[in-house]
């Protein structure tokens, strides 16, 4: 049973003049102790994905989903009160900025102790509640690798460097002990020594914790080294998704193979000094995407047909939504079962 | 954090309670006239508190009729002369002499800076008299040394001498006999004060408190002034003649006339000053006011400063007499509520002439005058209108207005001057007005408080003589109506002065107003002085 | 407003354009322009727009109540005043004043406030931050008082009150510019311009001037504002103008001596006043929203 | 501690300024100089002679300065050139009075503006946010005086619930001590003190309401813009995705991150309140600094005008510094220059 499951997600967003789908027929799932990696370039609309999921939506957008369902419960339209728990206890979002998304007006270590849920405490006068809080928080960051905690618990948000507040946000996040850890592109514009810090910490997070992480990058080296399966979205649609080495080794959708061609250490074979492979054109902006497959103009191998919204189909759990997948003859792809609706067909 | 949700639902209710219930406080008026108590809303801060110093009836009203008393009172509705701190007295045949018998047994005020050790004697008369008479008296030039009313009749030098014969009799001698001497004793200015208080205060080498901190025989003690704020009286409990009025007597000092008719209105005021023209039609609706009124003996005028050129030239001043229309002005600024002035005596004095000449109303004879006198034709002058209120002109500020565009017809700019009150009079004594819209309220019956005070030459200095204007053959008429006591001889006598007035023209006599007197509803005996100034002591409060 | 065209690039308005378009969609604020605009033609066309000469007195016709009254006449559209002017042309050039003056007392500070906060701005160190701190302090100090100290030394009169206005003015304008220019120098455009030699006033006023100006608009609503309302107030305890010049907030005070037999001479000059004001207000909230919301974007 | 430092240096630099200017005041005003500083016009040229040896006319600026500050310390301000009473003791009675109408309004302002500014902020675009933003532009684009002249001739002439003017009827002889009316009230012996106080409230009122509306609406506008600002930054959202309820976001990061940035805005509406409670005061003839001010410019009172000038502003900055220095050190994040723009 996926832990989490959304179906065709689409999100309107009203800019005023016009009504603008966002994302279109989101589809993604995630499973007990899985790392997950949802890719993409920036403006794909990745961050979007991940507020809707959380459900910190402003009331000028509106979702409508087939389905997005945390362990069998329907997240849409659950009470806010409910949604609040599960979001207390299972799901953590750890988010781009880290400075900005700490309070600045109070200190790092009271932020991280109001965030230890009650229940952890046992009951007692407030200053032993208040000991235990403190040892709790120590605790946490030690396990997330910082080692002078006196320093940075009472130091304020403004004063603390970039990687150690991501550190602390991992910390927040895993106060609750959740099940899911949404990690927005937290490894952005960081040096490569503390990114790989990181991305061992969360490797072993998932290892020890069995807590299933939805990384959401479009650094891709740090993918491969870390995240389970991927999904690859663009302009607000899931083109592809599956095992990372089944996509590595043999990309379905143009796009996921241009994406992969861009990155020079995937190919072996590159000859020093030859141009790299880029995909002619820009990412059109939300107002102007174009009709069928967004990928459409842009795209090497395009034909009349992709004028159609092409269908999500899947190989052995390896998903593409195009009508003419690479690396697949022609006939065995329009044979290819369709991921529809209803089936629930697992990847 | 159940709390925290209870403390902020909390917080709103309690605040929707106190600003509900601070609106139903609104309606519970506080009722507050069942004390023995009564404000009066004056209209400016008086100059002193010794009305021998100043001749504006605002200092009169706060300190004559309440603080002081005179030797001879005027009765209010008759007119004639009544017997005050004086029981009697006795006229020589010569007319040179004239002896008073006082009244004993009359307390001076008690009260916190000073306490009397005697009543009221001799001595208090002839220290009251002496101190603005005689030049060298050691008082004479406390306060300023100017004593206005006495120096424009140049009474220091009428008297010879003021002797005290016993503990209660005193007897004043003159150089030549004077009709009008004895009204002139009933003024508000000739109050008389306590000499014991005066030596006392030289002793202490504090003399000026005198004017300050009043001490008299009058109905009612002084207790504190706030400048521009209120002025509070206690009743005189053994004040010698029976008293009724009420125990507390606050002025309220309010300069704007709407001001004091809003708190007329909402009570806060019990009786009013000088209400404007335009509210009387209010106040006769409204049955919790009522509105006293009396023909006034005033009068209201447009004096030029004849010191200056070129006002000094008759023809002009007679120019722009013709130029402005008299019967426009009583509408709108007297609505109605005035007579029409010929000359400076208005109809309820026994000199009034009403055959006296009057100018009409002529911009074309006016303009040919002007260009006679060869005044440019923008030829700019202006008009100073006082800033307060007066029965005998309500708005000096509208009245200056409408004559601005009249005298605009005939070619000449007009701007119009006001200052504070008691900067306006000071100003004007040193004449630094072109002309001004100003009047003169008469303190006793008798013509010559009209006649010798307005336009004499000794009257200049002392400031009453606004139109600065200084005519021997004028002064010699004035003269011979004071020798002789037959009224027809000094009719006579003024009639001359009319005429000599209407060819000099130093100013245009413009109304005689009434004089009203606006209080609450359960207000009763309050009279309305024809002399203008406020009575308080026979006031009394119907309990509702 | 799909517009259909066969080029490429988008149709991207211009920023002006921009805030004009997400100012007009809320209709408060766009009433409130249209208010501001009736007011600004007042005061711009009062001689034509007033019947009759405000200065004229018919003395028999005082106090006569404006038209929608049982008798008033249409001949006075608002009625007339105690010595039979009329009330309606009084209005027009009382606005004219008002808003006239304020509009100048804006004009003046915004001119010398960002002039002097450009300087305080670009020389930093110990000089600026005194000069900001007390600017600071000076801003603090009520307008009503340096106003009366102004009439004390120089007299009454619009002018002298303009002035005062005007000196308590000048401190928000130079504090905000001088706190826009100090962020403005940190940023890398300005270091550029720097490197290609550009002298300081050259940088401020190519690259960091146009980049205030909406931020001075506003702020300039706020003050001009701040300007009516103190400009009447001084008026109706005539420190400001004097009598023979007509404007608002003295035609309140002169209205306040016939208030009982003439309830309107008080509303009329209080209501302009109002609703300049307001307009004035909303047009700068509704600037105020459609700035935030372009940089949201 | 170098913030405090800092401060104190600023509010030394101000007050200096602020007596220096009142110092040349005399100067400038014009009329006879001795009479703008001592307040005694002299009647004769020996009584002039002697008053210049007594102000120092005759010596240096310098010693003039010193003897102004020296005379200012011990308490001798002068004298009023139209009733010649002690400006110290004018003073003590007139400022007080100011002081009670500028306190009541700013705590009707805070108690009842800020919370409600919250709550439109917070509960947006709904019927109850609608009618606050049109209730705060109203508010504050009213000028003070005609609102007053409103109230009066509805609450004072049409319905007589209220008195007009003054801050208590005549009829209560209140000695003034402190010159709070309520706590002289307090104090004093008079008999029936409930009706005092009763009287006391009711000419508080309409005063208090009519300066605290346009404040209170300038409140609401500031903090509801700051609080729906501060509810769109990241850290919110951070809180929300860890599942707190929207009040204790409101409490825990949005009350005092919104506030931070509005305190200096706030301080800057006293200096407004005080110019509106001036204002207010020559309507109610309520007998405060403002109107006593008024008349002395009506009566060219220059002694009275100088020193109110210094004590006023005096007030008004120290009160202003304070504030800020509070602001300053109580908000760690703030960088030198950031404040929030209206």
């Amino acid at each position: 049973m996926a832990l989490l499951d959304i179906k065709n997600l689409t999100l309107y967003i009203d800019t005023g003049s016009t009504t603008v789908k966002a994302l279109e027929k989101v589809n993604l799932q995630l499973n007990e102790g899985e790392i997950r990696a949802l890719v993409g370039e920036s403006g794909s609309g990745k961050s979007l994905a991940v507020r809707c999921i959380i459900g910190a939506i402003p009331d000028y957008w509106s979702i409508k989903a087939d389905r997005i369902t945390y362990q069998g419960q329907d997240l849409l339209n659950m009470s806010y009160e409910q949604r609040r728990q599960i979001m207390r206890r299972e799901i953590a979002v750890v988010f781009q900025e880290p400075t900005s998304s700490l309070d600045p007006s109070v200190t790092v270590g009271e932020q991280l102790e109001e965030s230890i849920p009650p229940e952890f405490i046992d009951k007692g006068w407030f200053w032993q509640q208040n000991r235990q809080r403190k040892k709790i928080a120590i605790s946490l960051i030690h396990r997330v690798g910082i080692k002078e905690h006196e320093q940075y618990l009472n130091a304020y948000p403004h004063e603390i460097p970039k990687d150690i507040s991501q550190k602390l946000m991992i910390a927040m996040a895993l106060a609750s002990e959740p099940k899911i850890l949404i990690a927005d592109d937290s490894t952005r514009g960081m040096e490569s020594t503390t990114k790989s810090q990181i991305l061992r910490l969360l490797d072993k997070l998932n290892k020890t914790k069995n807590l299933a992480i939805l990384f959401v990058s479009h650094d891709l080296l740090a993918i491969t080294s870390v995240a389970h399966t991927m999904t690859v979205l663009y302009c607000g649609q899931t083109v592809e998704s599956g095992k990372v080495k089944s996509l590595l080794r043999r990309p379905l959708h143009p796009y996921t193979k241009a994406l992969l061609d861009s990155a020079p250490s995937f190919q072996l074979s590159l000859p020093t000094k030859s141009p790299l492979a880029t995909l002619k054109g820009t990412i059109p902006t939300l107002q102007h995407l174009p009709a069928g497959c967004r990928l459409g103009p842009r795209c090497p191998n395009a034909r009349k047909e992709c004028v159609q919204t092409p269908v999500p189909r899947a190989i052995q759990e390896h998903t593409y939504s195009c009508h003419f997948p690479l690396h697949v003859p022609e006939g065995i792809a329009k044979r290819a079962p369709r991921v529809s609706k209803g089936l629930g067909a697992n990847d | 954090m159940a709390l925290r949700r209870s403390t902020f639902k909390s917080g709103l209710c309690v605040m929707m309670i106190t600003a509900i219930s601070t609106t139903l406080l609104g309606c519970a008026k506080p009722s507050l006239n069942n004390i023995n108590a009564m404000t009066y809303c004056s209209e400016s801060n008086p100059g002193s508190f010794n009305p021998q110093l100043d001749t504006s009836s605002t200092t009169a009203d706060a300190s004559a009729h309440q603080i002081y008393d005179r030797l001879l009172e005027f009765n209010p509705s008759n007119g004639l002369i009544e017997p005050g701190l004086a029981s009697s007295w006795l006229v020589s045949a010569d007319g040179l002499t004239y002896t008073f018998q006082l009244r004993s047994g009359v307390e001076f005020h008690n009260t916190s800076y000073f306490s009397p050790s005697r009543t009221f004697n001799a001595d208090d008369v002839v220290f009251s008299i002496d101190r603005w008479r005689d030049k060298s008296h050691p008082y004479h030039h406390v306060n300023g040394g100017s004593y206005p009313y006495f120096d424009s009749l140049r009474l220091d030098e009428r008297i010879k001498s003021v002797e005290r014969i016993n503990g209660y009799r005193v007897e004043i001698t003159l150089y030549i006999p004077d009709s009008s001497f004895l009204a002139n004793l009933a003024t508000d200015f000739s109050v008389i004060l306590s000499e014991e208080y005066a030596i006392e205060l030289m002793t202490n080498g504090r003399p000026a408190d005198l004017d300050r901190f009043p001490i008299g025989t009058g109905p009612y003690k002084f207790r504190e002034f706030r400048q521009n704020q209120h002025i509070r009286f206690e009743r005189h409990e053994d004040y010698f003649l029976p008293t009724t009025g009420p125990q507390q007597l606050v002025f309220d000092i309010t300069n704007k006339g709407s001001l004091r008719m809003a708190k007329l209105i909402t009570g806060e005021c019990d009786a009013v000053a000088f209400p404007s023209q335009s509210d009387l039609a209010v106040i006769q609706e409204r049955e919790e006011l009522t509105l006293l009124q009396k023909p006034g003996l005033n009068i209201g005028f447009w004096a030029f400063n004849a010191s200056k050129a070129p006002f000094d030239n008759p023809k002009v001043r007679r120019a722009l007499a013709l130029a402005i229309d008299k019967t426009s002005l009583l509408d709108a600024v007297y609505l109605g509520q005035a007579t029409r002035a010929k000359s400076l005596v208005p109809s309820a004095s026994w000199a009034y002439q009403s055959t006296a000449k009057e100018l009409g109303y002529n911009p074309v004879r006016a303009r040919e005058l002007l260009d006679e006198a060869d005044v440019p034709n923008d030829f700019t002058m202006n008009i100073w209108a006082m800033p307060v209120q007066r029965a005998y002109n309500p708005n000096a500020m509208k009245m200056a207005q409408l004559m601005k565009s009249y005298l605009a017809d005939v070619g000449v700019n007009v701007n119009i001057v006001s200052y504070d009150w008691n900067i306006f009079r000071e100003n004007l004594r040193l004449g630094m007005h072109d002309s001004v819209l100003i009047g003169w309220n008469a303190d006793n019956g008798d013509p010559d408080n009209f006649y010798r005070p307005l336009l004499t030459c000794e009257a200049i200095p002392s400031g009453t003589n606004r139109a600065m204007w200084c005519n021997p053959e004028y002064d010699e008429l004035i003269e011979q109506a004071l020798l002789t006591d037959d009224f027809a001889l000094r009719t006579a006598f003024y009639h001359q002065a009319n005429k000599l007035l209407f060819e000099q023209m130093p100013l245009v006599p413009i109304a005689h107003a009434f004089q009203y007197q606006a209080i609450r509803a359960d207000i009763e005996n309050m009279e309305v002085n024809p002399f203008g100034g406020i009575r308080f002591d026979s006031v009394t409060r119907t309990k509702k | 407003m799909q517009r259909f065209n066969l080029y490429q690039e988008e149709y991207h308005p211009s920023p002006l354009i921009n805030i004009w378009l997400e100012f007009r969609r809320s209709h408060i604020a766009l009433a409130g322009f249209v208010l501001l605009v009736v007011f600004l033609v007042i005061t711009l066309l009062a001689p034509l727009i007033a019947p009759f000469d405000p200065y004229l007195q018919n003395t028999n016709a005082i106090l006569l109540p404006p038209a929608w009254e049982p008798n008033g006449t249409v001949a006075h559209l608002l009625g007339t005043d105690s010595l039979g002017r009329d009330i309606f042309s009084r209005l027009v050039y009382g606005c004219r004043t008002t808003f006239g003056s304020s509009l100048l007392i804006v004009a003046i500070s915004v001119f010398i406030g960002v002039g002097l906060g450009a300087l305080a701005g670009v020389l930093s160190g110990l000089r600026s931050s005194v000069v900001n701190h007390l600017l600071d302090s000076i801003m603090s100090i009520p307008t009503l008082l340096i106003a009366i100290v102004m009439v004390a030394i120089l007299g009454t009169g619009l002018g002298n009150a303009m002035m005062a206005i005007t000196l308590a003015l000048i401190p928000q304008f130079v504090h905000q510019t001088r706190t826009f220019v100090r962020n403005e120098l940190q940023k890398d455009y300005v270091l550029l311009d720097r490197l290609d030699g550009a002298s300081s006033v050259r940088i401020f006023i190519h690259s960091i001037l146009p980049g205030m100006v909406e931020l001075i608009v506003v702020q300039a609503t706020i003050a001009l504002s701040i300007a009516i309302i103190d400009i009447s107030a001084l008026g109706f305890l005539n420190l400001a103008a004097q009598d023979p010049l007509i404007e608002l907030g003295l035609s309140l005070s002169q209205g306040l001596e016939v208030a009982y037999v003439a309830p309107w001479l008080i509303i009329l000059p209080g209501l302009c006043i109002f609703l300049m004001v307001l307009s004035v207000n909303v047009v700068g909230e509704g600037l105020r929203s459609a700035l935030r919301t372009r940089l949201h974007h | 501690m170098k913030l405090f430092i800092r401060y104190l240096n600023l509010m030394v630099v101000t007050i200096f300024i602020l007596l220096l200017f009142s110092f040349i005041l005399p100067f400038l005003f014009p009329g006879d100089l001795l009479t703008n500083i001592s307040g005694i016009s002299p009647q004769s040229n020996e009584q002039r002679i002697a008053l210049e040896q007594v102000y120092k006319l005759d010596q240096s600026i310098f010693h003039q300065f010193a003897f102004y500050i020296e005379s200012l310390l011990d308490g001798n301000w002068g004298v009023s050139t139209s009733d010649q009473s002690n400006l110290l003791h004018e003073l003590l009675l007139a400022f007080p009075a100011t002081l009670e109408l500028v306190a009541y309004a700013l705590l009707i302002a805070v108690v009842i503006g800020i919370p409600v500014g919250f709550l439109s902020g917070l509960k947006n675009h709904n019927p109850l946010d609608f009618s606050v933003v049109t209730f705060s532009i109203v508010g504050y684009s009213f000028p003070v005086v005609w609102l007053a002249l409103i109230f009066i001739t509805i609450f004072c002439l049409q319905f007589q619930w209220l008195p007009i003017s003054g801050r208590i009827d005549l009829l209560f002889d209140v000695p003034t001590e402190t010159g709070f009316i309520l706590i002289d009230i307090a104090r004093s012996g008079i008999s029936n003190k409930a009706d005092a106080y009763l009287d006391a409230l009711h000419h508080l009122i309409l005063p208090t309401a009519s300066v605290a509306i346009v404040t209170t609406a300038l409140f609401i506008r500031f903090t509801r813009r700051s609080i729906m600002d501060v509810m769109e930054k990241d850290y919110i959202i951070a809180a929300k995705s860890r599942g707190f309820t929207q009040r204790q976001i409101f409490f825990k990061h949005g009350l005092k991150n919104a506030l931070l940035p509005i305190l200096p805005l706030l301080v800057l509406q006293i200096s407004t309140l005080i110019t509106n409670v001036m204002i207010i005061e020559t309507i109610f003839s309520w007998p405060g600094i403002g109107r006593w001010l008024i008349q002395a410019i009506y009566q060219q009172d220059y002694p009275a005008i100088r020193i109110g000038m210094l004590v006023v502003s005096l007030c008004v900055m120290a009160l202003t510094i304070t504030i800020e220095f509070i602001t300053r050190a109580m908000n760690p994040a703030r960088e030198r220059a950031e404040s929030a723009t209206v």
